[in-house]
C-alpha cells in the first residue's frame, strides 16, 4: 500500500483537488487553443500563450512562473539559480521578458516586414495614427477611477495602442503582474479587429462618408509632388524616423530604435541580406515561441480569477473602441475644414492592429462602392498607428516607471 | 485618489501632444526628405534589390521557372512572384 | 634562452608531458569523430561531442568543463563571472547543459519532426511501448549492487530508454558528473541498433514468430473502426496526450510538454509555420550545436579515465538489451493470450531509438518474407517509447532529485 | 546499502506501473478521442495544410516544376515530392 | 505652462544642449551608416555598428553601454541587474561581448563558409601567411612609444590581422574601452583594401614582378603529386590543423577551435547539414546583428572623441600596411633564393581580409597581363592569414592578459 | 617605459616565431596527411556530398531545373549553378 500511496503522491490529483481552481485555468487554456487553432484568433501567439497557460498549471509540473517578491529575491538571482529553484520556465521568463528583451526583438523583426512605403506615398494621412491613440489614455483615466493604481491603469490603456509587443513592453515595464492577461486582452482585441470596427463604423459614420473615394478626391485635389528615388527614401527614411521620435520621446527608443533598424536592413537589401534573415526569421521567430510560452505561464489561479482581470477584459475592449471612435472623429473633423474629403475608415485604421485593420476597412469601403479600394490609403494610417501607439508607451514609462 | 485621476489626466494631456507632435514632425521631415531627395538624388545610384518578405527565390531561378513556365505554356503562362507559403 | 623558455612554455607541451592521460582523450575525440564521420554512429550528436571531447583535452586550452564544487562556486556565479574566470565553454554549459535547458528545446524539436499518424492508426500497439523501459529499471538495479548510489544508477540505467535528450536530461538531474559517457554511450548504443536488435532477436525470437504477417492478422481480425479526421485527431491528440502524462507524472512535464508543443505547431499548418520553422529548424540545431560541444567538454581525463566509465558502457549495453527483451517478451504473453497475434519484434520497437529500431525490426520480418512490411505498425510502439522513457525519467527524477 | 537495493526495487515498481498506466491512458484515451472526432467532427474543417518536415517548396513552385518535368519529359516524368537534402 | 515644461523635460534636446557633443556622436554614425549603404564599406558590420552608435547617443534613450567601474561592478552583476539598472543593450553586451562569446561563434560561421580547398592546392603559399603578420606586432612597439600601456597596444596592433573577430576578441579581452573604434578600424580599412593594397603594391613591386605567372611557373617547376581524395583531405584537414595550433598556442583555441569546428561541419556534408545551417546561417546572422549593435553602443561622446581614437585610426593604417609589404617583402626575399619565383602578390594576400584581398591581388595581375589568374594561388596565404592572427591573437592574449 | 618598449620587442620575437612555427607545422603536417591519404585512402569512401555555401538547391532541383532549362533553350541552355542572391 505504502508503494500505492507513492503513486499517487507523484501524480497532480492530489494537488488538483486542493487546488481546484487550477481545474478552470486548464479549460481557459484549451479554450484560447480552441480560439487559435480552429478560429484562428492570432494564432502564431495565441496558440504559445495557452499552451504556456497549459504548462503552467499543470499542479507539480513546475512550470508556473513566480512573481518576484520581497522574500524569494528572483530578480536579484543569477540564471543558473533561477533555473535551479524554479525550473526552467522562470528562467526564461526572467532572463527574456522580466528584462525586457523580447519585445524590442520581436519589434525589430516587425520593422523587417513593414514596408513604408504606402505611408511614404499618402504621408499626410500619417498624421491620422496619432488621434487613434486617445482609447489609451481614456481608459487608463477610466482604470484609476476603478482603484487601479496609475502604473496598472497605463498598462491596461495600452492595449488601445493595438500593438502586441508594445503592450507587452508597457506591462513588463509597468505591471508585470498583469502581463497575461493584457497580453491576450490585446492579442484577442486585434483578432476581433473584423468584429470591432465594423461595429464602430455602423455608429459613428454615414453612409455617404464610407463612399468617400480616395482615388477620385486625388484626382479632384491632385498631389503636387511624386516621388522619385523611392529606393533612398526608404533607406533613409527609417533612419531621419528614429532620430525624430528619439529626440522627442526618448523612451520609446527600444522599442521604435529596434523597428527601425530592423527596417533598415530590410530596405538596404541583398547587401545586409544576413541581417533581414536573422531579423525576420531566426529571432523574430524564436522570440516568438518563447514569449508565448513565457507570457502564458505566467498566469496561475490565483492571480488571474481576480476581478482585475475582468476589468482588464472589459477596458481593453473600450480601448479599442474609442482608439477607432477616435480616429474617424479626427477625419470628421478634418473634413469639415477641408475640401479635399478623408475617408473617415482612413482614421480608424490609426488603431494599429496591421495590416487587419486595413484589410477590414477596405472591405466596408468595397461593401458600399465595389470600385472604392482604400487599402493603401489605410495602410498610412495604420503604419503610424504603429509609431504612435509605441511614443504613447514611451511617454507612460517615461513618467511612471 | 484625486491626485491619481489629476495626474492620469496630466498624463493624458502630455501623452496626445507628445503623439501629435512627433507624428507631425515625421509628415513634415518626411515631405522635406522627399522634395530633397527628388531635387538631390532623383535616380537611384545605390542597388535596387530590396529585401522582401515575400521572395523565396533569387531572382537566378525566377528567371529558370519563368523560362520553364513560358515554354511549358506555350508562352501564355507567366509568374509574378514566388511567395512563401 | 629567456625568450625559447617563453614559447614553451606558451605552448601545451609542458603541460601534456606532465599530465599524459589527456592525450588518451585526445585519442578518444579521434576515435569518436571517426565513428561519427565515417561509420555515421548518429553523427549530429558525436561529431560536436568528440569535437568538444578535442577542444576541452587541449591543455591550457581553458575549454574544459569544471565541475561545480563547494569551494569553486560555480553554479552561484553569475555567467559574466563564469566566462570570465573559466571561459565561454563552461558559461555555456552552466546556462545551457546545468539549468536543464537545452534537452527540452531539442525534444520540442523532435515533437515539430513527430507524425503520430502511425502511433493514431494501431493506437493498441503504443501499449507495447511500456515493456521496453524495464530495461532502465533493471540497470538501476544491477548498478547499485556495483556500488553506484541511487542517482547514479538511475542516471545509468536510463540510457536504456533508448533517447537522446531524456538521458542528458535525467544525467543532469541526477548524476551531472556521468553527464559525457552517459550521452556518448546513448547516442553510440542508439546507432548500434541494426547490431542489437538482430543479436537480441536471434536468441528470443523463433522463425514462425518473425513472420508473423500484421497485415494478413488486420485481415482475418479487422479494424471496428477508421479515421476520419485525421487531421483534427492529430492536432488534439497532443493536448489531451500532454494533460494526460501531465497530470500523472507531472515531473516529466518539461520534456513532454516541450515534445508536444512542438508537435502541436506542426500539425496546426501553415498558421503556425513560423513556430514550426523556429521548432523544427533555428532552435533544434542551435541547441544541437551547444549541446555536443558543452556535453563533449565535459569529459577530462581524470573523470573520464575511470572503472565508472567502463561499468556505464557495459550498464547501457545492457540496459540496450534488456529493454528490447522485454518488449519481445511482452508481445509474446500477449500472444499467448490473444487469438489475433502480434509479431514480438513490435515489442523490440517499444525500445524507441526511433525511427531506426523500426527500420531494422522491418529489415528482420522482409529477410524472412519478402511480403511481411511492418513498419507502420513498429513505429506505433517505436514512438510510445518516446513517451515511456520519458514518464520514466520523470518517474525518478520526482524520486531521487 | 540494502536499503539502497530495496529502494531501487520499489523505483522498478512504481517506474513500471507508472509507464504502464500512462501508455493505458493514452490508448483508452486515444480511442475515445477518435471515436468523439469520428462522431461529432467526422470531416476536416480547419486548414488542410500541415508542417511537413521534408516538403522544401511551396505548392506554386512545385506546380511549376512538375510542369517543367512534364515538358522537359514529353509527359513520361513527374515529380512526387522534393525532399530536403 | 507645468505640462509645457515636463513636455520638454521627457525630450532629449534639455541634455542635447548640455552634452553637446552627442550631435558628433550621431553625425558620425550618420557618415558610418553612409559608408556602409552607399559605399557599401562591409554592410553586415558597418551598419549595425552605426545604428548602434545612433542608438547609444540618443540622449536619454539608454542604450549606451556603459564601462565596467569598481564603483557600478556591472560584471558582477546578474544579467536580470544589469537589464534593470542599465537597460536591454547592457545585457546584451555583457552578456554576449564582454564575456567573449559572440567572436568565437562568428569565428564558426566563418569556418562553415571557408573552402580550404585552394590552401590545400598550394600548400606551400600558405605559408606567406605568417610574413603578413609583421604589421600587428610593429604598430604595437610603436603605439608603447606614444604611450600606450601594452594591453592596449596589442589591441591596437591587431587591427593589422585584418580580421573583424579576431580584433574584435583581442580587443574585448586586453582593452575593451576601445573596443568601438577598434572594431570600426578593422571592418573600414578591410573595405579599403582595394585602396590600400593597390597603394602598397605600386610603392614596393616592379612591374616585372606583378607578371610573375603562377601558372607558368607551376609548368616549369611541376608540382610532384595530386591530391588523390580531396574530400575524405578536406574532413581530416581541420582536425589535424585544430589539434596542431591547439598543441603549439592554447591560447588561440577559442578562436582557432571554433573556426575549425565550423568548417568539419561543412566538409563532413549531409549528414551534419543541420549543424552546418546552424553555423553558417541561424548562429552567425544572429550573432552578427547584436555584435555589431552592441560594438556600436559602446561609443560615446566622452570615449570616442579622444586622442587616443586618432591613434587607433592612424595605427590600424600603418598595421594594415605594415602587414602587406611584410607579406611582399617575404615573396622577394624566397624570390631571392629559389627558382620557382611566386607573385609578390601572394605575399601580400596573407594579410588576411578573406576574400577582398585575394579579389584586389588578381585584379592587379589581370591589370598587367590579362592572362595571369592568380585568385586560386592567393587564396591559399590569404586563408593562411587568418590562421596566422589568430595565432598572433593567441600569443598576445596569453602574455597580457 | 623602457621595460614595456623591451616587452613590446619581447612579444614581436615571441609572436613572430610563433606565427612562423604554426604555419611550418601546418604546411609540413598537411603536406604528410596528403601523402598519407593519397597513398592509404585514394578513394573516397564517404559521401560526397559536401555542405557548400552556394547552393542553393537540392540535386534534385537541380536536376528539373537543368531539364527545364535545356527544354527551354533548345538545349542550348545550361546552368551551372544556382547561388544565393
Ligand atoms: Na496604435
Ligand atoms: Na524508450
Ligand atoms: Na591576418
Amino acid at each position: 500500500m505504502d508503494i500505492l500511496q507513492k503513486l499517487f503522491e507523484m501524480t497532480a490529483f492530489g494537488e488538483l483537488i486542493s487546488n481546484p481552481l487550477s481545474i478552470l485555468m486548464l479549460l481557459l487554456a484549451f479554450v484560447l487553443l480552441y480560439l487559435g487553432i480552429a478560429k484562428k484568433f492570432e494564432p502564431l501567439l495565441l496558440i504559445p500563450i495557452a499552451f504556456g497557460v497549459l504548462l503552467a498549471n499543470f499542479p507539480g509540473g513546475g512550470m508556473a512562473v513566480i512573481p518576484d517578491t520581497e522574500i524569494n529575491q528572483i530578480s536579484h538571482k543569477t540564471i543558473i539559480e533561477i533555473a535551479k529553484d524554479h525550473g526552467i520556465m522562470n528562467m526564461l521568463y526572467y532572463m527574456l521578458i522580466k528584462t525586457g528583451l523580447l519585445p524590442p526583438l520581436i519589434f525589430m523583426g516587425v520593422g523587417a516586414l513593414t514596408d513604408f512605403g504606402p505611408m511614404l506615398r499618402n504621408l499626410r494621412l500619417a498624421f491620422f495614427g496619432a488621434a487613434a491613440q486617445i482609447g489609451i489614455f481614456t481608459v487608463l483615466i477610466g482604470a484609476t477611477l476603478l482603484g487601479f493604481n496609475l502604473k496598472e491603469a497605463a498598462a491596461l490603456g495600452i492595449i488601445g495602442g493595438a500593438d502586441g509587443p508594445t503592450a507587452i513592453y508597457t506591462a513588463i515595464k509597468l505591471a508585470p503582474h498583469l502581463l497575461g492577461p493584457i497580453a491576450i486582452a490585446a492579442y484577442s482585441y486585434m483578432a476581433l479587429v473584423p468584429v470591432i470596427i465594423p461595429m464602430v463604423v455602423k455608429v459613428m459614420m454615414s453612409e455617404k462618408e464610407i463612399k468617400i473615394n480616395m482615388k477620385e478626391q486625388d484626382k479632384l485635389y491632385p498631389h503636387k509632388r511624386e516621388i522619385k528615388n523611392m529606393k533612398a527614401l526608404k533607406i533613409v527614411f527609417p533612419i531621419v524616423l528614429g532620430t525624430v521620435v528619439a529626440l522627442l520621446v526618448p523612451s520609446s527608443v527600444p522599442l521604435v530604435g529596434f523597428l527601425l533598424f530592423g527596417n533598415l536592413v530590410k530596405e538596404v537589401g541583398s547587401d545586409t541580406n544576413r541581417l533581414f534573415t536573422a531579423a525576420s526569421e531566426t529571432i523574430m521567430n524564436t522570440a516568438t515561441i518563447f514569449l508565448g510560452l513565457t507570457v502564458g505561464a505566467t498566469m496561475s489561479a490565483d492571480t488571474f480569477l481576480e476581478s482585475q482581470t475582468l476589468y482588464i477584459v472589459l477596458g481593453g475592449f473600450l480601448a479599442f473602441v474609442i482608439s477607432i471612435a477616435g480616429g474617424i472623429t479626427a477625419a470628421k473633423v478634418y473634413n469639415v475644414f477641408n475640401k479635399k474629403k478623408i475617408n473617415p475608415l482612413i482614421g480608424a485604421t490609426g488603431l494599429s492592429a496591421v495590416p487587419m485593420a486595413s484589410r477590414v476597412a477596405n472591405d466596408i469601403a468595397l461593401k458600399y462602392d465595389s470600385k472604392n479600394h482604400i487599402l493603401q490609403y489605410a495602410m498610412s494610417s495604420n503604419i503610424s498607428g504603429v509609431i504612435g501607439s509605441a511614443v504613447a508607451a514611451g511617454v507612460l514609462i517615461s513618467f511612471l516607471s | 485618489m484625486e491626485s491619481t485621476l489629476s495626474n492620469a489626466l496630466i498624463l493624458m494631456v502630455i501623452g496626445m501632444i507628445s503623439v501629435f507632435i512627433v507624428l507631425l514632425v515625421v509628415v513634415m521631415g518626411g515631405s522635406i526628405l522627399i522634395n530633397f531627395i527628388n531635387k538631390y538624388y532623383p535616380e537611384s545610384v545605390i542597388s535596387q534589390v530590396s529585401n522582401s518578405k515575400d521572395s523565396l527565390v533569387s531572382p537566378k531561378i525566377m528567371a529558370v521557372l519563368t523560362a520553364a513556365v513560358l515554354q511549358a505554356t506555350g508562352g501564355k503562362g507567366h509568374i509574378d512572384e514566388v511567395l512563401k507559403k
